[in-house]
C-alpha cells in the first residue's frame, strides 16, 4: 500500500533523512522508533506531503499506485484527508480553538464526500460515538477547550478515520497524555486498525508503546534506519547494538547497594523525620459564579500527610493536575499551605523566621522538569550553580568558585563548564547542572519534579544512575514526583499515590507495583507501558 | 459571559471617573480667563467680574466639577463660554464631520490594509511580500500631517482632482461632503494602513505556524482554504486589538489632520476652545473622546468574545 | 557587543537602520560643535534660496541656511523622543514589574491606572498638557513621556508575569531571594529584549509625535529649529519653495524609517526563539 | 462595530434630510460672496465685545450707528442723516432717518438711540470701548427722529467714535439676543451660523438705503495660513480682505484668478516694552533697542516685503503722520554705547512674548535675531490670545512683546495711567488732553505731531512698521475696500462683474 524507497530529505543544507525505504500493509501497525532528532516525524510528513518550506526529497514514496514525491497539490489535497490521515501529538493544538468540534470534523466529510452540511453532522455523530464520545454528553457544539486533553486526541482520531483512510499515521498520538488516558487511546487505535483494515503507522519514543502494539518496528537514528524488522525478532534477538541499547535503558533499573530506607524501620529505630506534612490543605479561588456568589474554591490538595526520614527517596505519583506539583511547592515553602503543618527538622515551616527559612532552605533544594527553563539564559554556568550560595552569607568569590567546580564534579561535569551559557550544554548535560545547583548547599533533600520525563531513555538513564549515586554518596533523602511508575519503582524506597488533591496509598514501591490497592495505584500500574511484559504477552500469544 | 459584561461596564465607569478628574483638574490650572478673553483687551474689570459670575466660574472648585459632573450624566455638557450655546450642539455639528472622517479613513485602512497583508503571508518571502513589508515600513515612518500636505499639494493644487480643504456640509450632497473628506480620510489612512497590514501579515503568519493548520491541511484542505476557514479567524485577534487602538487614535489624529484640511471638526473644536479658553468646551470634548474610545474598548472586548469562544466561558 | 555587532550586521534591517540611526546621531552630535551656517543668525536677503552649492538643502524664509536647520533639528528631535522614552521605560518598567511581582489588588489598580491613560487619546491630551504648561521642548516630553508609561508597563507586566512561573525563578525563590532582588537579577534582564525593541519603536513614534507637536506650534520654541515647526512654516511656502516642506519631512521619514528597520531588526536578531535555534 | 456603523447611518441620514437651505449657492455665483476671514467671532453682538471679528462681520452689513466710516477713514451719515454742532462744541444734534426698519420688522426711532447709547455707558456695561462714550453727559429724544447728544467736554472725535462698532443702535427688545441672533437695521440679515465653519447673511430686502447686490453673503472662517492658501487657490472661498500669509502675496498675485491690492491698517506693529521694568526703564536701553531694531529687515522676513516702515505709533496714511524713522538708524555701535552707559557693557537677558498672529511669532524670531548682536538674549514665549490678554495686558507681566494695536488713532493709549507700556509722562498726558479739547483741524493735528515726537523721543516702544492690509479677492469682485480705517468688512457696496 505505502511503500518509500530510498528517501532523502534535506531542509535548507541540512541532511534530514538519508536512504529510508519502508513498506506497509493494509491491517498492520508499523512501529517508527527513535530518539529526539531522528527524523520519525519528518519520515512521516514526507508521506503526508507536508513538509516545512525549504525541503527538498529524492527517491520515491508510492502509495496505492501514486508517485507522491512529485504529485500536484490537487491530488494530494485528495488523497489526505481521505486515504492518508494523521494524528499529531499535541491535542490541545491540533484543533482550532475557534470552530467547534462537529464543523471541525464534518469539514473534511464535506471535502471529500461532497456531502451537505446536514448529513456530515449526522456522520459526524456517528464518529464521535466510536471514538467514545457520545454525543449525549459531548455535542457537537463544543469547543477545543471545553474538552480535555484525551477527548480531543478522540476527536483527532475521529477527524482522522472519518473517511476510513487506508493508512493512519500517527505521531507521537499519546505522549502529551496521562498513562491512563495513554492505554485507552492505543486501545482504540488498535480497535480501529483491526475494523477498518487501516495500516497504521505509530510513531513514538517510547519502546514500550511500540512493543505493544506493533507488527513491525523501525528504529531510527539521526535520519538513518539502524534496525527493522518483525516486532518480536527486533526486540529479542536484539541483534543491533542500537537497538539493545534503547531496550537496556528503557527498562533501566540503577544498581543499588544499600537497603532501601523504609518508614517503619526509621520509626523503630527512633530516628527522626527530616520532613514532616501534616494534614496540608490548599485552596485556589476559582472565578465567582455570578454577580453575587463567588466561585467555590478549588482544593488542590487535601490534608496530604508527608513523612521523609534521612536518606529516604519518596516517590509521589498521579495522574496530571492530582496535585503533585502544588504540594511540592509548599514542601520548599515557595507556596503557603491554606491549613496544616510542614516541620522541617525543628522548623516550622509554614511559620518560620527569615532566619530559619535561611536554614530550611538550605537543606531542602529543588531540581525541576524541564532543563530549557530552569536556568536563565542569560548567566553563566558559575553564576547558575552558585545562586543557592545566596543562602550562606560570608563567602569570598573564590570560595564560591571553588563550591561550585566541587558541585561540577559531583555531577561529573568538567570545570571548563563555568565558564559557559546554559545553551551550549544537552538536555542530560543541563539536567546535571541543575542538581549540581541543587547540591551546592549540601542539603538534605531534594524535591525532584520530574527530573527525567523530558529526557530521551538513554539520558534518563544517566542521570537516574546519577541521582542513586548521589544518595548514596552524600546520604541525600529524595521526593521524586512523576506521573511515570517504571522510573518511580526504580529509584524509590516508598511511594505515595495521589489522586485529587489527596493520598490513596502509601507503601513500600515495590508492593505498590506488584500488588496496587487503591484504585487509582491499580489504574496507572495497569496502564504503563511495560518492555518486558509486553514481550511476554506476544510471546505467550505466539505460543498459543 | 453576562458577569464578564458588569464587570467591563464597571471598570468604564471607573476609568471614565478618574478620566473626568484629571480632566477637570488639568484644565483647572490652566493660564488664561475665559471672561477675559470673551470681552477683549479693553474690557473693564467689573464687566469681567459679572461674566466670571454669569458664567459660574467664582464658584468653588468641587461645586462646579460635582454639577459638570452631573450635568453630563443628564446628557447637559454645559454651555460654551466663547459661543453661548449648548456644547451638546456644538459637538453635534463637529461629530457629523469627525466622526465620519474617522470612521471613513478605519474604512480605507482596513479595505486596504488586510487584504494586503493577507497577500504578503500567503506569499510569505516572495518579491511581491517583501515590497509590500518595505512600502509598509516607509508608510508607519511618514507623518500624517506631511502625508497631508503633500496630497493637497499634488491632487488639490496641481492636477485639482478633489477640494483642497474645507467641509460644504453635508446638506450640500453626500457626495460631494464624502469628496471633501477623502483626502483627510487617506492621509489619515495610509500610515495606518502601513501598521495594520504588517499586524495582518504577521498576525496570520503566526496563526499558519499553528498546528490547527497542519491538521487542516491533513485533513485536505487546500493552502487557500485554510488560510480563510482556519488561519483568518484567529488571526483576527490581535488585528482586532489594533483596529481598536487606531479608531482612538484616528479620532484623536483628527486633530492635526482637521487643521491641515481647514475641517470644522472635533479636533479643530478643541485647539480653539482651548485656545479661547472656553473650558467647558475643552472638558466636555476630551470626556466625549475618552468616552468615545472606553466604548470602542468595550466593543473590541464583545468582538474578541465573538472571534474567540474560549473567552465566552473562562473559567478559572 | 562588537561580537553582537557583527552577527547583528548580517540581519539587512538591523544593518540599514543602523546606518541611519548612526547618521542622524553623527549628525545631531557634530551640531553641537559646527554647522555650516549659524541657524539662530537671520539673513533675510538671502532667504528662500533652492538647494545648491551654497546651501545644500538651500534656506528658508529667514535666509537660514536648511541643512545646518536639520543638523540641530536632529539634535532636538533626538533629545525629546529619547527622554520620552527614558520617562516610560524609567517609570513603566518598574510599575509592570512590581505589579506582577506583588500581583493582587495591587496589581489591578495598577493596570487600571493604565487603562485610564490609555483611554485618552495621546495627541489630543499632549495637546491639552501643552496648552497647561505653555509650549516647549520639557513639556513636550512630558506629554509624549506620559503617554510611553503605560505603554512600558504593560509590556513590562506582561513580560514579568511569563517570566515569574519559570522554573529559573522558582530556583531563585528556593535559594531566598527576594522578589525584588529575582526581579533585578532575573526579570529584568530577561525582558531586556523586548523593552530594547519597544524603546526603539516608542523613540520612533517619539519623533513623529514631537513634529506633530512642533508642527501645531506645541513643540520646541525658536529660535532653536525643529522639524515640525520648519514644517509648519514650510506649508504655505510650499508653491514656491517646495523644498522647505520636503526636506524636513524627509528628514522625519527617515530617520523614524532607520529606528523601525532597527527595530525590527533587533527583534529578528533578539529573538529568543531564533536564539534557541541555534543551539 | 456594528453599533458605530448603526450611529453613523443616524448622523448621516439626519444631515441628509435637513432643509437644503443652502444648496445652489454655487450655481448663483453672481449675487453671493464667500469671504475668508481669519478669526471666528466669539459672538455678534458688537456693543458686548472687542474682538475685532465681530464687527469685521456685522459692521455697516447687519448693524448702523448714527455714522458710518468710509473706506478712507471719512465719516459719513450713517442712521442720523444728518447733525448740528453747538459753537462749545459740546452739544450735537443728530437728526435721524425715517422709514427705518429692524430686521424683525419693528421701527427706529430716536428711542433706540437713546437706549444704545446710554446703554453702553451704563455702569456694569459690557461695551468693551466704554472709552467712546465716557465723554457723554446726556442723550435726550427730541422728537421722534431727532436726538440730542450733550458731552462733557468738547471731543473732536465724537463724530468718529459714533461711527465704530461698539456704538451700533440697536432695539431694546432685541438687544440681549444679538449675540446669537443680531437684529440690525443693516443691509443684509443674520442667516445661519455653522460654528468654527462659516457664517451667512442674507439680503435684507426692506433695507432703507441703496439695496446691496448681493444675495448672500458667506463668512469662512480659516485661522491657519496655509488653509487660507489652500482655500484661495482651490476657490474654495471669494475674498479675504486680510490674507493671513504675506508670503504666499506674489504667488496670488500672478495668478490671474486674483485681485490682490495691498492697502493700509490702522494696525501700529509695535515691540511693546515694559518701561517701569529695569532694565527697560532706563530710556537709553529703550533707544539702544531702537537702534538695534532693522524695520525693513522685519518687513521682508516676517511680512514678505508688505508693510510700511513707522517711527512712532500712528498710522503713516494720517495727513498728522510725521515720519520719524529716521530718528533712530540701525546702528550696532551706538546701540552697543548706550547699553553700556546703561550699565549693560555685556547685555542681559529678557523675554519676548509673543500672541499667535505671524507677524508677531515671525517679526519676535527676527528682532530676537537682531537684539542679540547688540547683546540682548530674547527668550521667545508663545502664548496664546486667552494668556496674552490677562498676562501680558492685564498684570503687565512682560519685558517685551509685539502686538498690533489695530484701533484707529489710538494713540491716546499712551497717556493712560496704568496701560500696559507702563508709560508715564506728564507732558504726553498734557498733549493729549489739549488735544481732546481742540477742535481745529490745524491746531488738532500740530498737537498730534507733537504726541508723536515725544514717545519717539522717549522711545517708550521698539515701533516697527504700519501692518499692511493684503486684501485678496476673486478678479471679478469689485466695491471691496481697500484699506481698512475701521475693522471692518463692509459689502454693502460689492458686487460682481462679467
Amino acid at each position: 500500500m505505502l511503500a518509500i524507497n530510498k528517501l532523502n530529505l534535506t531542509i535548507g543544507d541540512t541532511p534530514i533523512l538519508k536512504d529510508i525505504s519502508l513498506t506497509i500493509e493494509p491491517g498492520k501497525i508499523l512501529g517508527i522508533v527513535g530518539e529526539s532528532g531522528s527524523g520519525k516525524s519528518m519520515t512521516a510528513l514526507s508521506a503526508m506531503q507536508l513538509l516545512p518550506e525549504g525541503s527538498s526529497t529524492s527517491g520515491s514514496i508510492q502509495f496505492n499506485g501514486h508517485e507522491l514525491l512529485d504529485a500536484d497539490d490537487a491530488l494530494m489535497q485528495d488523497l489526505r484527508g481521505d486515504d492518508i490521515a494523521m494524528i499529531f501529538q499535541e491535542p490541545m493544538t491540533a484543533l482550532n480553538p475557534v470552530h467547534t468540534i462537529g464543523d471541525q470534523i464534518a469539514e473534511g466529510i464535506m471535502l471529500h464526500e461532497g456531502a451537505d452540511k446536514g448529513a456530515a453532522l449526522a456522520r459526524t455523530e456517528g464518529l464521535l460515538e466510536r471514538v467514545g464520545l457520545p454525543v449525549s454528553r459531548f455535542p457537537l457544539s463544543r469547543y477545543p477547550h471545553e474538552l480535555s486533553g484525551g477527548q480531543r486526541q478522540r476527536v483527532m482520531i475521529a477527524m482522522a478515520c472519518a473517511q476510513r483512510p487506508d493508512l493512519l499515521i500517527a505521531d507521537e498520538p499519546t505522549t502529551a497524555l496521562d498513562v491512563t488516558l495513554q492505554a485507552q487511546i492505543l486501545d482504540l487505535l488498535r480497535d480501529l486498525v483491526e475494523e477498518q483494515n487501516m495500516g497504521l503507522i505509530l510513531i513514538s519514543h517510547d519502546l514500550a508503546v511500540v512493543a505493544e502494539m506493533t507488527d513491525e518496528i523501525i528504529v531510527m537514528r539521526n535520519g538513518e534506519i539502524v534496525d527493522q524488522g518483525k516486532t518480536e525478532d527486533i526486540l529479542h534477538h536484539t541483534h543491533h547494538p542500537y537497538t539493545a541499547q534503547l531496550a537496556e535503558a528503557s527498562t533501566h533499573i540503577p544498581v543499588r547497594s544499600q537497603p532501601p530506607v523504609l518508614s517503619h524501620n526509621a520509626q523503630e529505630a527512633g530516628l527522626a523525620p527530616l520532613i514532616k506534612a501534616q494534614k496540608l490543605v490548599r485552596d485556589y479561588p476559582t472565578k465567582r459564579e455570578s454577580l453575587f456568589k463567588p466561585g467555590t474554591p478549588f482544593r488542590a490538595v487535601d490534608h496530604v500527610d508527608v513523612t521523609v526520614y534521612p536518606g529516604q527517596t519518596m516517590g509521589l505519583v498521579g495522574e496530571s493536575g492530582c496535585g503533585k506539583s502544588t504540594l511540592a511547592r509548599m514542601l520548599l515553602a515557595l507556596d503557603t499551605p491554606t491549613s496544616g503543618s510542614i516541620q522541617f527538622n525543628d522548623i516550622e515551616l509554614t511559620t518560620a523566621t527569615d532566619e530559619q527559612l535561611t536554614t530550611a532552605r538550605k537543606n531542602i533544594q529543588v531540581v525541576f522538569q524541564d532543563p530549557y527553563s530552569s536556568f536563565n539564559p542569560r548567566h553563566k554556568v558559575e553564576r547558575l550553580v552558585a545562586e543557592p550560595l545566596y543562602l550562606e552569607t560570608g563567602l569570598s568569590e573564590a570560595e564560591k568558585r571553588d563550591r561550585v567546580v566541587a558541585a561540577l564534579e559531583e555531577v561529573h561535569l568538567p570545570a571548563s563548564a563555568l565558564d559557559k551559557y546554559p545553551h551550549q550544554f544537552s538536555g542530560g548535560q543541563r539536567q546535571r547542572l541543575a542538581i549540581a545547583r541543587a547540591l551546592i548547599t549540601r542539603p538534605a533533600l531534594i524535591i525532584a519534579d520530574e527530573p527525567v520525563s523530558a529526557l530521551d531513555v538513554s539520558i534518563r538513564a544517566q542521570v537516574l544512575d546519577l541521582l542513586t549515586e548521589l544518595r548514596q554518596r552524600l546520604g541525600l533523602a529524595y521526593i521524586f514526583i512523576s506521573h511515570d511508575l517504571s522510573v518511580v519503582r526504580a529509584l524509590c524506597d516508598e511511594v505515595l499515590v495521589m489522586e485529587a488533591g489527596r493520598i490513596v496509598e502509601h507503601g513500600v514501591a515495590s508492593d505498590i507495583f506488584d500488588n496496587p490497592k487503591s484504585d487509582a495505584a491499580k489504574m496507572l500500574v495497569q496502564a504503563t507501558p511495560n518492555l518486558e511484559r509486553a514481550l511476554n504477552n506476544r510471546r505467550a500469544a505466539q505460543k498459543q | 459571559m453576562i458577569l464578564f459584561l458588569v464587570r467591563k461596564t464597571l471598570w468604564a465607569a471607573v476609568t471614565l471617573a478618574v478620566a473626568s478628574v484629571l480632566v477637570f483638574a488639568a484644565l483647572e490650572i490652566v493660564p488664561g480667563d475665559p471672561a477675559q478673553v470673551m470681552l477683549g483687551i479693553n474690557a473693564t474689570d467689573e464687566a469681567i467680574a459679572a461674566l466670571r459670575e454669569d458664567l459660574g466660574l467664582n464658584k468653588p472648585v468641587l461645586e462646579r466639577y460635582f454639577s459638570w459632573v452631573f450635568g453630563m450624566l443628564q446628557g447637559d455638557f454645559g454651555k460654551s463660554y466663547t459661543y453661548s450655546v449648548p456644547v451638546n450642539e456644538l459637538v453635534a455639528d463637529r461629530v457629523t464631520i469627525s466622526l465620519p472622517l474617522a470612521l471613513l479613513s478605519l474604512l480605507i485602512s482596513t479595505a486596504i490594509a488586510i487584504p494586503v497583508g493577507l497577500y504578503a503571508a500567503a506569499r510569505r518571502g516572495s518579491l511581491a511580500d517583501t515590497g509590500i513589508m518595505a512600502l509598509s515600513q516607509v508608510g508607519i515612518a511618514i507623518p500624517n500631517f506631511w502625508f497631508a500636505l503633500l496630497l493637497v499639494y499634488f491632487l488639490a493644487i496641481w492636477l485639482q482632482l478633489v477640494p483642497a480643504g474645507g467641509f460644504p456640509g453635508w446638506e450640500a450632497g453626500f457626495f460631494t461632503a464624502l469628496k471633501s473628506l477623502l483626502l483627510p480620510a487617506i492621509s489619515l489612512a495610509l500610515p495606518q494602513a502601513a501598521i495594520l497590514s504588517r499586524v495582518t501579515r504577521s498576525a496570520l503568519l503566526e496563526t499558519l505556524g499553528e498546528d490547527y493548520v497542519r491538521t487542516a491541511r491533513a485533513k485536505g484542505l487546500s493552502r487557500r482554504s485554510t488560510i480563510w476557514k482556519h488561519a483568518l479567524r484567529n488571526a483576527m485577534i490581535p488585528v482586532l486589538t489594533i483596529l481598536g487602538l487606531q479608531f482612538a487614535y484616528l479620532l484623536a489624529g483628527t486633530i492635526i489632520i482637521e487643521n491641515v484640511f481647514y475641517l470644522p471638526g472635533l479636533g479643530r473644536l478643541v485647539f480653539q476652545a482651548i485656545s479661547l479658553r472656553d473650558l467647558i468646551v475643552v472638558e466636555s470634548v476630551v470626556m466625549m473622546l475618552v468616552g468615545t474610545i472606553i466604548v470602542i474598548n468595550l466593543l473590541v472586548d464583545l468582538a474578541y468574545l465573538w472571534v474567540d469562544p474560549r473567552l465566552r466561558h473562562r473559567r478559572s | 557587543m562588537s561580537a553582537f555587532l557583527k552577527t547583528a550586521l548580517r540581519n539587512k534591517s538591523f544593518a540599514t537602520g543602523f546606518v541611519i540611526t548612526c547618521v542622524v546621531v553623527l549628525m545631531a552630535a557634530i551640531s553641537f560643535v559646527w554647522t555650516p551656517y549659524d541657524v539662530t543668525d537671520l539673513d533675510i536677503g538671502s532667504k528662500l534660496k533652492a538647494p545648491g552649492w551654497a546651501h545644500w538643502f538651500g534656506t528658508d524664509h529667514f535666509g537660514r541656511d536648511i541643512f545646518s536647520m536639520i543638523m540641530v533639528g536632529a539634535r532636538n528631535s533626538i533629545a525629546v523622543a529619547l527622554v520620552a522614552v527614558i520617562i516610560g521605560v524609567g517609570f513603566g518598567v518598574p510599575l509592570g514589574c512590581w505589579a506582577a511581582a506583588r500581583g493582587g489588588l495591587l496589581d489591578e489598580a495598577l493596570m487600571r491606572g493604565n487603562d485610564v491613560i490609555f483611554a485618552f487619546p495621546a495627541l489630543l491630551s499632549a495637546v491639552m498638557i501643552t496648552a497647561v504648561f505653555g509650549p516647549g521642548a520639557i513639556n513636550a516630553i512630558i506629554a509624549i513621556g506620559i503617554f510611553n508609561i503605560p505603554v512600558f508597563a504593560r509590556l513590562a507586566r506582561g513580560a514579568a508575569l511569563s517570566l515569574w512561573p519559570r522554573d529559573f525563578i522558582m530556583a531563585a525563590r528556593a535559594a531566598g531571594k527576594t522578589k525584588t532582588r529575582i526581579t533585578i537579577e532575573h526579570i529584568v534582564p530577561n525582558m531586556a529584549n523586548l523593552l530594547i525593541v519597544q524603546a526603539t519603536i516608542a523613540f520612533a513614534l517619539g519623533i513623529i509625535q514631537e513634529a506633530g507637536l512642533a508642527y501645531v506650534g506645541l513643540g520646541t520654541q525658536p529660535p532653536l529649529p525643529s522639524w515640525g515647526k520648519m514644517l509648519n512654516e514650510a506649508q504655505t511656502m510650499m508653491s514656491f519653495a517646495p523644498h522647505m516642506a520636503i526636506i524636513p519631512g524627509l528628514a522625519i521619514v527617515i530617520t523614524v524609517l532607520g529606528l523601525n528597520l532597527l527595530g525590527d531588526g533587533l527583534r529578528d536578531v533578539l529573538d529568543p526563539r531564533l536564539t534557541r535555534k541555534r543551539d | 462595530m456594528r453599533t458605530l456603523k448603526k450611529l453613523l447611518a443616524v448622523a448621516l441620514m439626519t444631515t441628509a434630510i435637513a432643509p437644503a437651505t443652502m444648496v445652489g449657492a454655487a450655481f448663483a455665483a453672481k449675487t453671493s460672496l464667500i469671504m475668508g476671514m481669519v478669526l471666528e467671532p466669539p459672538h455678534l453682538d458688537p456693543t458686548a465685545g472687542a474682538p475685532a471679528a465681530i464687527d469685521e462681520v456685522v459692521y455697516a452689513n447687519v448693524f448702523e450707528g448714527l455714522t458710518r466710516i468710509g473706506s478712507k477713514g471719512e465719516v459719513l451719515p450713517g442712521l442720523a442723516e444728518s447733525w448740528d454742532i453747538s459753537e462749545d462744541g459740546k452739544t450735537y444734534t443728530f437728526k435721524l432717518r425715517t422709514g427705518v426698519k429692524y430686521h424683525d420688522g419693528s421701527a427706529f426711532d430716536a428711542e433706540d438711540v437713546k437706549f444704545s447709547l446710554d446703554r453702553a455707558r451704563a455702569e456694569g456695561s459690557t461695551n468693551a470701548q466704554k472709552a467712546l462714550f465716557a465723554g457723554i453727559d446726556s442723550v435726550t429724544v427730541k422728537d421722534a427722529s431727532t436726538v440730542e447728544v450733550q458731552l462733557k467736554s468738547p471731543a473732536g472725535n465724537f463724530l468718529f467714535n459714533m461711527g465704530w462698532g461698539d456704538a451700533v443702535i440697536v432695539a431694546p427688545e432685541t438687544a440681549d439676543g444679538n449675540k446669537a441672533n443680531p437684529v440690525g437695521t443693516g443691509p443684509f440679515k443674520f442667516g445661519s451660523w455653522v460654528k468654527g465653519a462659516t457664517l451667512n447673511l442674507v439680503k435684507n430686502d426692506d433695507y432703507w438705503g441703496t439695496p446691496v447686490a448681493l444675495e448672500k453673503a458667506t463668512f469662512r472662517f480659516i485661522s491657519d495660513p496655509a488653509a487660507a492658501l489652500s482655500a484661495m487657490l482651490a476657490g474654495d472661498v471669494d475674498a479675504f480682505a486680510n490674507f493671513p500669509a504675506p508670503e504666499t502675496i506674489p504667488q496670488l498675485r500672478a495668478d490671474p484668478r486674483f485681485n490682490v491690492v495691498i492697502g493700509s491698517t490702522e494696525g501700529e506693529t509695535i515691540l511693546s516694552t515694559n518701561n517701569t521694568k529695569p532694565p527697560f526703564n532706563d530710556v537709553r536701553v529703550r533707544q539702544a533697542i531702537a537702534h538695534a531694531i532693522d524695520r525693513q529687515a522685519i518687513i521682508d522676513g516676517a511680512m514678505f516685503g508688505l508693510g510700511t516702515p513707522i517711527g512712532t505709533h500712528f498710522a503713516p496714511h494720517h495727513p498728522a503722520y510725521v515720519d520719524l524713522v529716521g530718528q533712530y538708524p540701525l546702528d550696532l555701535e551706538g546701540a552697543k554705547k548706550l547699553l553700556a552707559d546703561a550699565g549693560y557693557p555685556n547685555g542681559f537677558k529678557a523675554t519676548l512674548k509673543l500672541p499667535p498672529p505671524s507677524y508677531a511669532r515671525r517679526g519676535g524670531e527676527i528682532v530676537a535675531s537682531q537684539l542679540r548682536k547688540i547683546g540682548i538674549e530674547l527668550e521667545i514665549i508663545p502664548v496664546e490670545w486667552g494668556v496674552w490678554v490677562p498676562e501680558v495686558f492685564k498684570a503687565k507681566d512682560y519685558d517685551l512683546t509685539i502686538v498690533s494695536h489695530t484701533e484707529p488713532m489710538d494713540i491716546g493709549i499712551y497717556a493712560r495711567d496704568d496701560y500696559y507700556f507702563n508709560y508715564n509722562s506728564d507732558a504726553f498726558k498734557a498733549t493729549i488732553t489739549k488735544l481732546n479739547e481742540t477742535t481745529g483741524e490745524a491746531d488738532r493735528y500740530a498737537l498730534m505731531a507733537e504726541a508723536q515726537k515725544i514717545i519717539t523721543n522717549d522711545a517708550v516702544n521698539g515701533f516697527m512698521f504700519q501692518l499692511a492690509k493684503a486684501g485678496v479677492w476673486n478678479a471679478k469682485i469689485n466695491g471691496l475696500w481697500e484699506n481698512s480705517p475701521v475693522q471692518a468688512n463692509d459689502l454693502t457696496g460689492v458686487s460682481w462683474s462679467d
